[in-house]
C-alpha cells in the first residue's frame, strides 16, 4: 500500500474507495479515501484507467494525423489542444500564421474555454446537488456546439486547424451566432449566479473547502484557473503572450484563498473575460478582408527540422504544453504532453486532508480534472 | 408455477410479455458509464438539449443493481477491463449495453498498447454507435434501436426455457 | 375483544423468545421492535393510548435505534454471533433461577392485585389531558428530577463516548 | 373498550413470562447488546404490569410511572452503551465474558 | 542572451551543452549533479516552477543516424578508408526538467542523459512536491528509476504491466499484455 | 490589474437562508412557468430548448461530418480513382480501398481510369476528422450528414461501396449535398502555387 | 353499512389514493423538474408521459430479484418492507376530508380518529429509521452503511425540532387529534385572517417545514442518498421492486407530511372566509372539503418537487449544525413564547 | 372501538399489499445469480476492506441526544395538552416547564462544546 496508508497509523480509518464507476469521479479516476466518521485522512489516488497511449500513437503518426488525437485530450475543450498542439509544430518549423487564422484560432479557444467552464460549473453544482444550473449552462453549450459544427463540422472534437494555420474561414452567420449565444450565455451566467452564488447552503460548501496557499500550489505546479484562486495572477495569454493575445483588453481574475469557492468565481468571471476577448477579436477579424489567407506556406508534407522544442498556452485548465522532439522524418520522435490537470491532481491527496467526505467530491469536481489529458 | 409451464402462445400470457415489454422499453434507467469525451456528448444527451428523459431514460443510476441499460461511452483501457466487466456482471437482469463512439465499439484511432480493442471482447453489446463522439441524435437513435430490440423480446417465454434448461442442465455454471 | 389480547399477547412472547434464542443480531433487535409494538397494542387496550404512543416513540424509534446504532458501529451482518450465542455455563442456572423469579413473582403480584381489589373506569379514563393532569398534580417533583437525571446520563455518555481508554 | 374475558391476571401472567425471557436473556446470552435489549424485555414486562394495573385499578399514576421509567430506561441505554463503546475501544468484541476488567 | 549567460555563470564547470532549439533553451548537466544543478537555479534565478518532467528514448534515433551516416559512408565509396572519429556514444535515455521563472516568464530546460546500464536518477521530489507523478510516469514509461522517490510505482499502467511502452523497442499496439481479471479469492472470510 | 473575487462575508440575507433560497424559488418559478406554457402549445418543438429528437431535429450544419458517402459527377460516374489517398491519411485506418482497372465499355461507370473495385469503411473505427475528404484529390469522398449510424451488429458497421454510393444519391435527391468547397487563402501563395497547395489545403468551405 | 364495513372502504380507499398519489408525484417530479430546467422530460409513455410512473413500476416489477452474496438475506428484504409500511401506516390518522353524510350516516373521512392524533404520526414516523438501519446495515456495502447512518442520524436530529413544533401546537390547540384541530381553524383570526395554524405559530410552521423536508430526505437535505457520494446511499445495492418499495415510501411519505402540514397549520379543509358546509348539501360538502384539502396538499407537494431542483444540498456537519444549533433552539424558543402568550392572554 | 382497530386494519393491509408486491416481482422476474453479480458493489473494484470497520462515535453521540431530547419532548407531551388549563391557575408550570427545558439544555451546550455533533 502507499504512503498515504502508511501515514496513517492509526487503525481508526475506514477506506471507501471513490471511483471509478463513481458519479462524481467522471468514470475514471479512482481515489481511495481513508476516512474516520465523515473525515478524511488521506487518500491514494489511482490514474491511469484513461491511458489511451496518445504519446506513443504520437510517435506513429503522422504531424498532421496527431491533430485529431489532441481532440480527444482534454475533451471538454478539444480546441484549445489544437491549437497547442499546432502552435508548437509552428514553432518548431519557424511558421508565421496569418493574422485572419491567429483570430479565428483565439474565438474558437475562448469559446471553448467558455464550454469548458460551464461543464466544470454544471458538474460541480450537480456534484452539490444542485441540478439546475447544470441544465441552464448546457443550453448554452449546445449553443457554442452548433457554432462549432456550423463552422467545421463536428460538435466536440473539432479537429480544428492545420499547421500553418486554420482550415476553413468563420461561417457568415457567426455574427448573428455570437451574439445570440453572448445573450444567452450572460443570462445562464446570471441565472447560475442568481441560484448559487450567494446561496448559503452553496456558501457553505464551497467557502473555506480544501483551500491552498499560494507557495504550495506553485510547488504543485498548480496552473490556470486553480493557481489565480490561490492569488497567483499567472495567465499565460498575459505573461507570455502568443499569439494576439497582447492586444486584447481583458482582465486575470484572482482570487485569495484557493478554496472551491475561488476556483469556481474565478471560472466565472472567466467565462466573461473570454466573452469580452471574443468580441474584441471578432471586431478585428471583421476588418479583415474575406480574402486575407488563412493558412501559412506550408509544405504539403509537414517534415519540421530536428530538433526540439516545448511550447505552453494557456489552456482552459491551466498550462497545457506540448514537447516535441523532431528527427527531421514526418513523424515526431518524441511528443510529450504536458497537461494542466495532471499536476493539479497531485496535489488532491493534501489537498483533502481533514477535510469532509462531501468535501471530496466538492475539491474534485472544482479542480476540473479531465481524464483524458490526465492520462493521456 | 404456472409460469414455469409456458409453452407457447397462450393470449393472456402474450398480453402480459407485452406489457412487461411496454414497461421495460419505456424505462430504460441508464447506467452511464462515461469514461472519456463520448461521456461529454452523453452528458449533452441527457441534458435540455436532447433530454434523453423523455424516453424515460431519467435517473441516472450509478449502481448497477438498479440499472438496465449500460451506455458505455468512451474509451476502454485495458485497466479498465476488469471493472467494466464487474459493472456490467453486477447489474440484475435484464440488461442491454450500448457501446457509444468508436473507441467503445472498437478502439477507434486508439490501436495501441494499452487500450481494448472494442468491449464486445469483454461483455455482449446490444447496440454499437459509431462515431467519435457520435451526435445525441445518434445516442437518441441507438437507444430507439434498443427500444426495439427490447419490444421483440420473450420475457416469460426466456424465464421459462431458463427454468427448464437448469432443470436439464443442473446447475453447472 | 379477547382475539386482540391474543393476538398481541402471542406476538410479545413470540417475539420476546425470538430476541433471546436467534443467533444473528439484528433480527433479535428486529423481534424486539415487535414486542415493542405489542405492547404498544396492549397498552391501548388497557385505555393507555398516550404511553402507547411514547412506548412506539422512545423504545421502538430511539432506545432500540440507540442499540442499533451501537450494532452498526460495532459490528458486522457476517459477524454471525453464533459461536458464543449462549453462555453454556449459565444455561442451566439461568432456567432453574428464571423459573423460580416467574414463580414468585407471579404469586406475588396476583396477591398484590387481589389486596388492592378491582375498581370501575371513570367516563374518559386514560385520556391523554387527564395524565397531564394527573403528572402536574402529583408528579412535578419527579418531572423536575428526571431533567437532571437525563442531563446526568447525557453529559455521562458524551463524556465516555469521547473518551479513549 | 369493553373487556370482558381478559383480566388482570392474563396480563400479569402475560408479563411475568416476559419477564422470565428477559431474565433468560440475560443469563445466557453472551453478546452485551443482546443483554441491554433483553434488560429492555424486563423494563417493557414491567411496564406492562404498571399499566395493567393502572387499568384495573383505575389509577392514572401507573402510567406516569411508566413514563419516568421511560426516562431511567433511556438514561441506562445511553450510559450503558456509552460504557460498552469505551470498553470495545480496548477489547475490540462485544462478548460479555470478556469484561472482566472490572474484576481488577 | 541574458538567460543563457546567467545559466552558464550559474553553472558554470556543470554545463555540458547549452544550446537552442526552435527558441527553447536547453542545458545539459550531468546526471549525479542535477539535484544540485536545479536547485541552484531554482534558489538563484528564480526558476521556482516545475512544468514537467519529459523522458526521452533516443535509441532509435541513433540507430537512424547510424545508418544514415553509413549509407552516406557507402554512397562516398571505398576512398575515403579512416573511420570518423567516433563520438562516445550518447547514453539511450535523456530526461529533460522543463522549468520556468515565474516572474521573468523565462523557460530553460534542463537536460540529463542517462545510459541503459545506469537508469538511476536522483529523484528531485524534495524540490518540488508537483515532482512526484512525472518521475512516476517516466518511471512507467521508461524504466528509469528515481532514486529518493517516495512512492516509486507505475502510475498509469497496472502494476503488473510487464514493459516500459514509450521506449522505441516497444510496439505500438503492445505485445498483448492484458491485465488479469482480478475477482477476489472465492469464499468467505476475507473480509469479516 | 486583478479583478477581486467577489465578497465571502455573509450578509444578513444570506445568512438566514430564506432570502436566497425564495430568490432562486422566484428564478426557476419563472423557468418552470414559461416552460410549462409552451409545453402546452401543440407541435413537436415546443419547448424552445428541447428538441423532441425523432420527430424535431436541429437544422444539421451542412458542412458536418457525418457519414461517408461516395460521390458521383453530373454524368453519374464514379468520381473516385482508387488512388489510395484517403486509405493513406486516415488516422484511424479505417478505409480499404481495392483497385481495380475500368475495362473496356465501362467509361460511363467510372470518371477515371481506375476504379475501386471494393471501398470498405469501417464505421467503428472511424473517427469522422474529414481528412479523407480533405485529400481526395478527385473530391470524391464526402462525409454526409449521416448520423443515425448505431446497428445491433458491429459487421453491420463496415460500410461497403453500395451503402456509399446509396448514400450520396440519396443526398442528391433530397439535396443536403454540400456545397463546393471553397479554396482557403494561403499566405504568400500566389498564382502559381495556388494549385499545390489548392489540393493540399483547399479544404471544404462551408458559407451555408 | 356497519363500522366495518365503512372502515374497510376507508382503508382501501385510503391506501390506494396515497398509491395513486405517490405514482403521480413521480410523474410531477420528472416532469416538473424537467420543465424547471428547460426541457421536457419523459412525454412519451402516454399522453404528457403519464404513464411513465407505470413504466417504471412495470420494469421494477419484472427486474431481477436477487441479494448480493455478502448481504444479509433477511434484512435484505426486511428493510424496504419496513420503510414501507412505516411511510404508509402514518397516514392512518390524517383526515383527508371533513365528512360525508351517506343515508343519514355520518362518515368522518379519516381512517381513524384517535385522541393521540399526530403523535402517533410521530411515532409511526421515528421507525423511519429502520428502514434505513436495517436496509443500509443489511447490503453490507460501504456506501449503504454510510448511507444509512448518515439517514439515521439526519431523522434522528430533526425528529426533535418537529416535536417540539408539534408541541407548541398542541399546547394552542390542547387536543393532539387531528380533527379536533382542523375543526378548530374554521373562521377567523384576530377578526381578519383566516384561522389558520399558521397565523397563530408562525415561527413553528418554518421550524416544522425545515424538519419535515429533513424526514423526508429531500434536497438539501438528501445527503443519504447523495448521488454524488455514495453512489445511491442506503439503496445502492437494491434493484426492483425492494428499491421501488424504498422510492415509494419516500413520496408517500412526502404527502403525509404535506397532509400533516395542512391539517395543522393550514386549515385543513377550511376555505379562508367561506363556511362552506352552510352552501353545500352534506354529500356534496363532504367531496368539496376533500377537494380543496387535496389542493392544499398539492401546493406542498409541489413544493418539495420545486424546492428539490432550486438548491444545494448540505455538508453533513452542516446538517447537523442546523438541526441542534438553529432549529432546536428556535423550537424551544417558539415553544416559550407560545406558553407566555397563552399565559398571559387566559 | 376507539378507532385503533382500524389503524391495525391499515397497517395489515400494508403488509399483506407490500409482501405480495414482493412475491408477485419474484415470480415476473429473471432469476440469474452467478457468484460476480451477488459480489459487493464496490465502484467495479474488489473489496479493499470490510465494510463493517467502526465508523464514527459522532453518530452515536448524536442518537444520545436525540434519545435525550425525544423524552423530553415526551414528557412535555402531558404538561401541554393541558397548559391552558394549568395556565389559568398562574405561572409556575411555565417556571416548572422552563427549569426542565434549560437543564436539558445545559446537556446541549455541553455537547456542543464537545463538538459532539459536528466535526471531529
Ligand atoms: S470514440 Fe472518440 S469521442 Fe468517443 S471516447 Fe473515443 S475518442 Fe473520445
Ligand atoms: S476516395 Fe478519393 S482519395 Fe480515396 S481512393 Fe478515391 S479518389 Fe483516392
Ligand atoms: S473521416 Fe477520418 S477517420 Fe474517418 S475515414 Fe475519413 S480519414 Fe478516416
Amino acid at each position: 500500500m502507499g504512503p498515504v496508508k502508511q501515514r496513517i497509523a492509526s487503525e481508526d480509518y475506514v477506506t471507501i474507495n471513490v471511483g471509478p464507476s463513481h458519479p462524481a469521479m467522471h468514470g475514471t479516476l479512482r481515489a481511495i479515501a481513508y476516512v474516520s466518521g465523515e473525515t478524511v485522512l488521506g487518500t491514494d489516488l489511482e490514474i491511469g484507467y484513461l491511458h489511451r497511449g496518445v504519446e506513443k500513437l504520437g510517435e506513429n503518426l503522422t504531424y498532421h494525423q496527431f491533430i485529431p488525437i489532441t481532440d480527444r485530450l482534454n475533451y471538454c475543450s478539444a480546441i484549445a489542444n489544437n491549437v497547442a498542439y499546432e502552435m508548437a509544430v509552428e514553432k518548431l518549423m519557424g511558421v508565421e500564421v496569418p493574422v485572419k487564422a491567429q483570430l479565428i484560432r483565439i474565438i474558437m479557444t475562448e469559446l471553448s474555454r467558455i464550454a469548458d467552464h460551464i461543464v466544470l460549473v454544471g458538474i460541480l453544482g450537480v456534484d452539490l446537488g444542485a441540478f439546475t444550473p447544470f441544465f441552464y449552462l448546457f443550453i448554452q453549450r449546445e449553443e457554442i456546439y452548433e457554432i462549432f459544427e456550423w463552422y467545421n463540422g463536428a460538435r466536440l472534437t473539432n479537429t480544428f486547424g492545420r499547421i500553418g494555420g486554420v482550415e476553413s474561414d468563420l461561417p457568415e452567420d457567426f455574427e448573428t451566432r455570437w451574439h445570440e449565444l453572448k445573450k444567452g450565455l450572460e443570462k445562464a451566467i446570471d441565472e447560475t449566479d442568481k441560484l448559487l452564488t450567494h446561496n448559503r447552503i452553496w456558501m457553505d460548501r464551497t467557502i473555506g473547502v480544501t483551500p491552498i496557499s499560494a507557495e504550495d500550489a506553485l510547488s504543485w505546479g498548480f496552473t490556470g484557473p486553480c493557481l489565480r484562486a490561490c492569488g497567483v495572477k499567472r495567465d499565460l495569454r498575459k505573461d507570455e503572450p502568443y499569439s494576439l493575445y497582447s492586444q486584447f483588453d481583458f482582465d486575470v481574475p484572482t482570487g485569495k484563498h484557493g478554496d472551491v469557492f475561488d476556483r469556481y468565481m474565478i471560472r466565472m468571471i472567466e467565462m466573461q473575460e473570454s466573452m469580452k476577448i471574443i468580441d474584441q477579436a471578432f471586431d478585428l477579424y471583421k476588418q479583415l478582408g474575406p480574402n486575407e489567407p488563412l493558412m501559412a506556406k506550408v509544405p504539403k508534407i509537414i517534415k519540421p527540422p530536428e530538433g526540439e522544442v516545448y511550447h505552453a498556452i494557456e489552456s482552459p485548465n491551466g498550462e497545457l504544453g506540448f514537447y516535441i522532439k523532431s528527427d527531421g522524418t514526418d513523424k515526431p520522435y518524441r511528443i510529450k504532453i504536458r497537461p494542466p490537470c495532471y499536476m493539479i491532481f497531485q496535489a488532491f491527496d493534501e489537498l483533502i486532508q481533514g477535510e469532509m467526505i462531501s468535501d471530496l467530491i466538492a475539491c474534485l469536481s472544482s479542480l476540473n480534472i479531465i481524464a483524458g489529458e490526465l492520462d493521456r | 408455477m404456472a409460469i414455469e409451464a409456458y409453452s407457447g402462445d397462450g393470449w393472456l400470457l402474450t398480453k402480459l410479455e407485452q406489457l412487461i415489454n411496454w414497461g421495460r422499453k419505456r424505462s430504460p434507467w441508464p447506467l452511464p458509464y462515461g469514461t472519456a469525451c463520448c461521456g461529454i456528448e452523453m452528458m449533452a444527451a441527457l441534458a435540455s438539449g436532447y433530454d434523453m428523459a423523455r424516453f424515460g431514460a431519467e435517473r441516472p443510476s450509478f449502481s448497477p443493481r438498479q440499472a438496465d441499460v449500460l451506455i458505455e461511452a468512451g474509451t476502454i483501457t485495458k485497466k479498465m477491463v476488469p471493472i467494466l466487466k464487474r459493472i456490467y456482471d453486477q447489474m440484475a437482469e435484464p440488461k442491454w449495453v450500448i457501446a457509444m463512439g468508436a473507441c467503445a465499439c472498437s478502439g477507434g484511432v486508439f490501436r495501441t498498447y494499452s487500450t481494448l480493442q472494442g468491449i464486445d471482447k469483454v461483455i455482449p453489446v446490444d447496440v454499437y454507435v459509431p462515431g467519435c463522439p457520435p451526435r445525441p441524435e445518434g445516442l437518441l437513435y441507438a437507444l430507439l434501436k434498443l427500444i426495439e430490440k427490447i419490444e421483440k423480446d420473450h420475457p416469460l417465454h426466456k424465464k421459462a426455457v431458463l427454468l427448464k434448461g437448469e432443470l436439464q442442465h443442473g446447475t453447472q455454471r | 375483544m379477547d382475539w386482540y389480547f391474543w393476538i398481541f399477547a402471542v406476538m410479545a412472547l413470540g417475539g420476546g423468545l425470538f430476541t433471546i434464542t436467534y443467533k444473528d443480531i439484528l433480527p433479535c433487535a428486529m423481534g424486539l421492535l415487535t414486542v415493542f409494538i405489542a405492547m404498544a397494542a396492549l397498552y391501548l387496550h388497557l385505555n393507555a393510548p398516550l404511553v402507547a404512543v411514547f412506548q412506539v416513540t422512545i423504545y421502538a424509534g430511539a432506545i432500540l435505534v440507540l442499540v442499533l446504532f451501537v450494532v452498526m458501529l460495532l459490528m458486522s451482518p457476517g459477524e454471525k454471533i453464533k459461536k458464543s450465542q449462549v453462555n453454556c455455563s449459565n444455561r442451566f442456572m439461568g432456567a432453574v433461577l428464571t423459573v423460580g423469579l416467574m414463580i414468585f413473582l407471579g404469586i406475588g403480584t396476583k396477591g398484590l392485585s387481589d389486596m388492592i381489589g378491582a375498581k370501575e373506569l371513570p367516563e374518559k379514563f386514560g385520556n391523554p389531558g387527564q395524565l397531564g393532569i394527573v403528572l402536574v398534580q402529583k408528579f412535578i417533583l419527579h418531572f423536575e428530577v428526571v431533567s437532571v437525571l437525563l442531563l446526568a446520563a447525557l453529559v455521562g455518555a458524551i463524556y465516555l463516548a469521547k473518551k479513549r481508554i | 373498550m369493553d373487556i370482558t374475558t381478559v383480566t388482570l391476571n392474563h396480563y400479569i401472567a402475560l408479563s411475568v413470562l416476559l419477564f422470565g425471557l428477559g431474565t433468560l436473556g440475560v443469563l445466557v446470552r453472551r453478546n452485551t447488546l443482546l443483554i441491554f435489549m433483553s434488560i429492555e424485555l424486563m423494563m417493557n414486562a414491567v411496564n406492562l404490569m404498571l399499566v395493567a394495573f393502572s387499568h384495573y385499578k383505575a389509577d392514572l399514576s401507573g402510567q406516569v410511572m411508566v413514563l419516568f421509567i421511560y426516562a431511567v430506561a433511556a438514561g441506562e441505554v445511553a450510559v450503558g452503551l456509552a460504557i460498552l463503546i469505551a470498553l470495545f475501544r480496548h477489547l475490540k468484541n462485544v462478548d460479555i465474558n470478556n469484561f472482566n476488567i472490572m474484576k481488577g | 542572451m541574458a538567460l543563457k549567460d546567467s545559466v552558464s555563470r550559474l553553472l558554470q564547470n556543470d554545463l555540458i551543452a547549452l544550446e537552442e532549439s526552435a527558441g527553447c533553451i536547453f542545458a545539459e548537466v550531468p546526471k549525479d549533479k542535477i539535484v544540485s544543478c536545479l536547485s541552484s537555479l531554482r534558489d538563484e534565478l528564480g526558476f521556482n516552477f516545475l512544468s514537467d518532467i519529459v523522458g526521452v528514448d533516443n535509441s532509435a534515433l541513433y540507430e537512424a543516424k547510424a545508418k544514415k551516416a553509413k549509407k552516406k559512408k557507402d554512397k562516398e565509396g571505398e576512398e575515403n578508408e579512416t573511420p570518423e572519429p567516433e563520438r562516445p556514444a550518447l547514453p539511450r535515455f535523456e530526461v529533460i526538467y522543463l522549468l520556468l521563472n515565474p516572474d521573468t516568464n523565462e523557460r530553460l530546460q534542463v537536460r540529463i542523459r542517462v545510459p541503459e546500464d545506469d537508469l538511476k536518477v536522483q529523484s528531485i521530489t524534495s524540490l518540488w512536491k508537483g515532482a512526484n507523478w512525472p518521475e512516476r510516469e517516466c518511471f512507467d514509461m521508461f524504466g528509469i528509476r528515481f532514486e529518493g522517490h517516495p512512492y516509486l510505482r507505475r502510475l498509469l499502467m497496472w502494476d503488473e504491466f510487464p514493459a516500459h511502452p514509450l521506449r522505441k523497442d516497444y510496439p505500438l499496439e503492445g505485445m498483448g499484455e492484458e491485465r488479469h481479471l482480478i475477482y477476489e479469492p472465492e469464499g468467505e472470510g476475507h473480509w469479516t | 490589474m486583478a479583478k477581486p473575487v467577489v465578497q465571502r462575508k455573509y450578509t444578513l440575507g444570506e445568512r438566514i437562508y430564506l432570502v436566497e433560497i425564495l430568490k432562486g424559488l422566484g428564478l426557476t418559478w419563472k423557468h418552470f412557468i414559461f416552460n410549462f406554457r409552451a409545453s402546452l402549445k401543440p407541435g413537436p418543438h415546443t419547448v424552445p430548448t428541447c428538441w423532441q429528437y425523432p420527430w424535431d431535429r436541429r437544422e444539421i450544419a451542412p458542412v458536418f461530418r457525418g457519414e461517408h458517402m461516395l460521390s458521383l459527377d453530373e454524368k453519374g460516374r464514379e468520381k473516385c480513382i482508387a488512388c489510395g489517398m484517403c486509405a493513406r491519411v486516415c488516422p484511424a485506418q479505417c478505409i480499404t480501398v481495392k483497385k481495380g482497372k475500368v475495362k473496356e465499355g465501362e467509361e460511363e461507370k467510372y470518371a477515371g481510369k481506375f476504379y475501386p473495385a471494393s471501398f470498405e469503411i469501417d464505421l467503428l473505427r472511424c473517427i469522422f476528422c474529414g481528412f479523407c475528404e480533405e485529400t481526395c484529390p478527385k473530391s470524391a469522398i464526402v462525409l454526409g450528414q449521416g448520423y443515425e449510424l448505431a446497428q445491433y451488429e458491429g459487421k453491420e458497421c463496415i460500410i461497403t461501396k453500395e451503402r456509399l454510393i446509396n448514400n450520396f444519391k440519396a443526398a442528391l435527391d433530397s439535396g443536403n449535398l454540400k456545397p463546393p468547397r471553397k479554396k482557403v487563402p494561403v499566405a504568400g501563395a500566389k498564382e502559381k502555387k495556388s494549385l499545390k497547395s489548392g489540393d493540399k489545403k483547399g479544404s471544404k468551405a462551408q458559407e451555408a | 353499512m356497519n363500522e366495518w364495513t365503512i372502515a374497510i372502504i376507508k382503508v382501501v380507499f385510503i391506501w390506494s389514493w396515497t398509491l395513486l398519489i405517490a405514482t403521480i408525484m413521480t410523474w410531477v417530479e420528472r416532469r416538473g423538474s424537467a420543465l424547471i430546467q428547460d426541457r421536457l422530460g419523459p412525454n412519451i409513455a402516454g399522453p404528457f408521459g403519464l404513464f411513465q410512473p407505470l413504466a417504471d413500476g412495470i420494469k421494477l416489477f419484472t427486474k431481477e430479484e436477487f441479494a448480493p452474496k455478502h448481504a444479509h438475506k433477511i434484512l435484505f428484504t426486511l428493510g424496504p418492507v419496513l420503510f414501507a409500511i412505516q411511510a404508509f401506516s402514518a397516514y392512518a390518522v390524517i383526515p383527508f376530508g371533513d365528512k360525508i353524510v351517506i343515508n343519514a350516516k355520518e362518515i368522518v373521512l379519516q381512517v381513524a380518529d384517535v385522541n393521540i392524533g399526530f403523535l402517533f404520526v410521530l411515532a409511526v414516523g421515528s421507525l423511519a429509521v429502520y428502514g434505513f438501519v436495517v436496509g443500509g446495515w443489511g447490503s453490507n456495502n460501504k456506501y449503504s452503511l454510510l448511507g444509512g447512518l448518515r439517514a439515521t442520524a439526519q431523522l434522528l436530529s430533526y425528529e426533535v425540532p418537529l416535536g417540539l413544533a408539534m408541541l407548541a401546537v398542541c399546547m394552542t390547540y390542547g387536543s393532539f387529534s387531528l380533527r379536533e384541530i382542523s375543526l378548530d381553524q374554521a373562521g377567523t383570526f384576530l377578526g381578519f385572517l383566516p384561522n389558520w395554524g399558521i397565523f397563530k405559530q408562525p415561527l413553528g410552521f418554518l421550524v416544522f417545514i425545515v424538519a419535515a423536508y429533513a424526514e423526508a430526505n429531500r434536497v438539501p437535505f438528501d445527503l443519504p442518498e447523495a448521488e454524488s457520494e455514495l453512489v445511491a446511499g442506503y439503496h445502492t445495492e437494491y434493484g426492483g421492486m425492494r428499491l421501488g418499495l424504498y422510492l415509494f415510501g419516500e413520496y408517500v411519505n412526502l404527502y403525509t407530511l404535506s397532509a400533516l402540514m395542512v391539517t395543522i397549520y393550514f386549515g385543513a379543509w377550511h376555505i379562508p372566509y367561506v363556511d362552506m358546509s352552510s352552501y353545500l348539501g352534506p354529500l356534496a360538502y363532504g367531496i368539496v372539503s376533500f377537494l380543496v384539502f387535496f389542493l392544499k396538499c398539492a401546493f406542498f407537494l409541489w413544493l418539495f418537487v420545486w424546492v428539490r431542483w432550486t438548491i444545494p444540498r448540505f455538508r453533513f456537519d452542516q446538517l447537523m449544525g442546523l438541526g441542534w444549533k438553529s432549529l432546536i433552539p428556535l423550537g424551544l424558543l417558539n415553544l416559550f413564547v407560545t406558553a407566555f402568550l397563552i399565559q398571559i392572554t387566559v | 372501538m376507539n378507532g385503533f382497530e382500524t389503524i391495525f386494519l391499515y397497517v395489515g393491509m400494508s403488509f399483506l399489499a407490500i409482501s405480495a408486491m414482493l412475491i408477485i416481482s419474484a415470480l415476473l422476474g429473471p432469476l440469474r445469480p452467478e457468484p460476480k453479480k451477488l459480489e459487493t458493489y464496490e465502484c467495479g473494484v474488489p473489496l479493499l476492506d470490510p465494510a463493517h470497520k467502526r465508523f464514527s462515535l459522532r453518530y452515536y453521540v448524536v442518537a444520545v441526544l436525540f434519545l435525550i431530547f425525544d423524552i423530553e419532548t415526551i414528557l412535555l407531551y402531558p404538561v401541554a395538552i393541558r397548559y391552558q388549563v394549568f395556565a389559568r391557575q398562574g405561572w409556575a408550570i411555565f417556571f416548572e416547564v422552563f427549569i426542565f427545558v434549560a437543564i436539558l439544555l445545559v446537556g446541549l451546550f455541553y455537547a456542543i462544546i464537545k463538538r459532539g455533533i459536528e466535526r471531529e
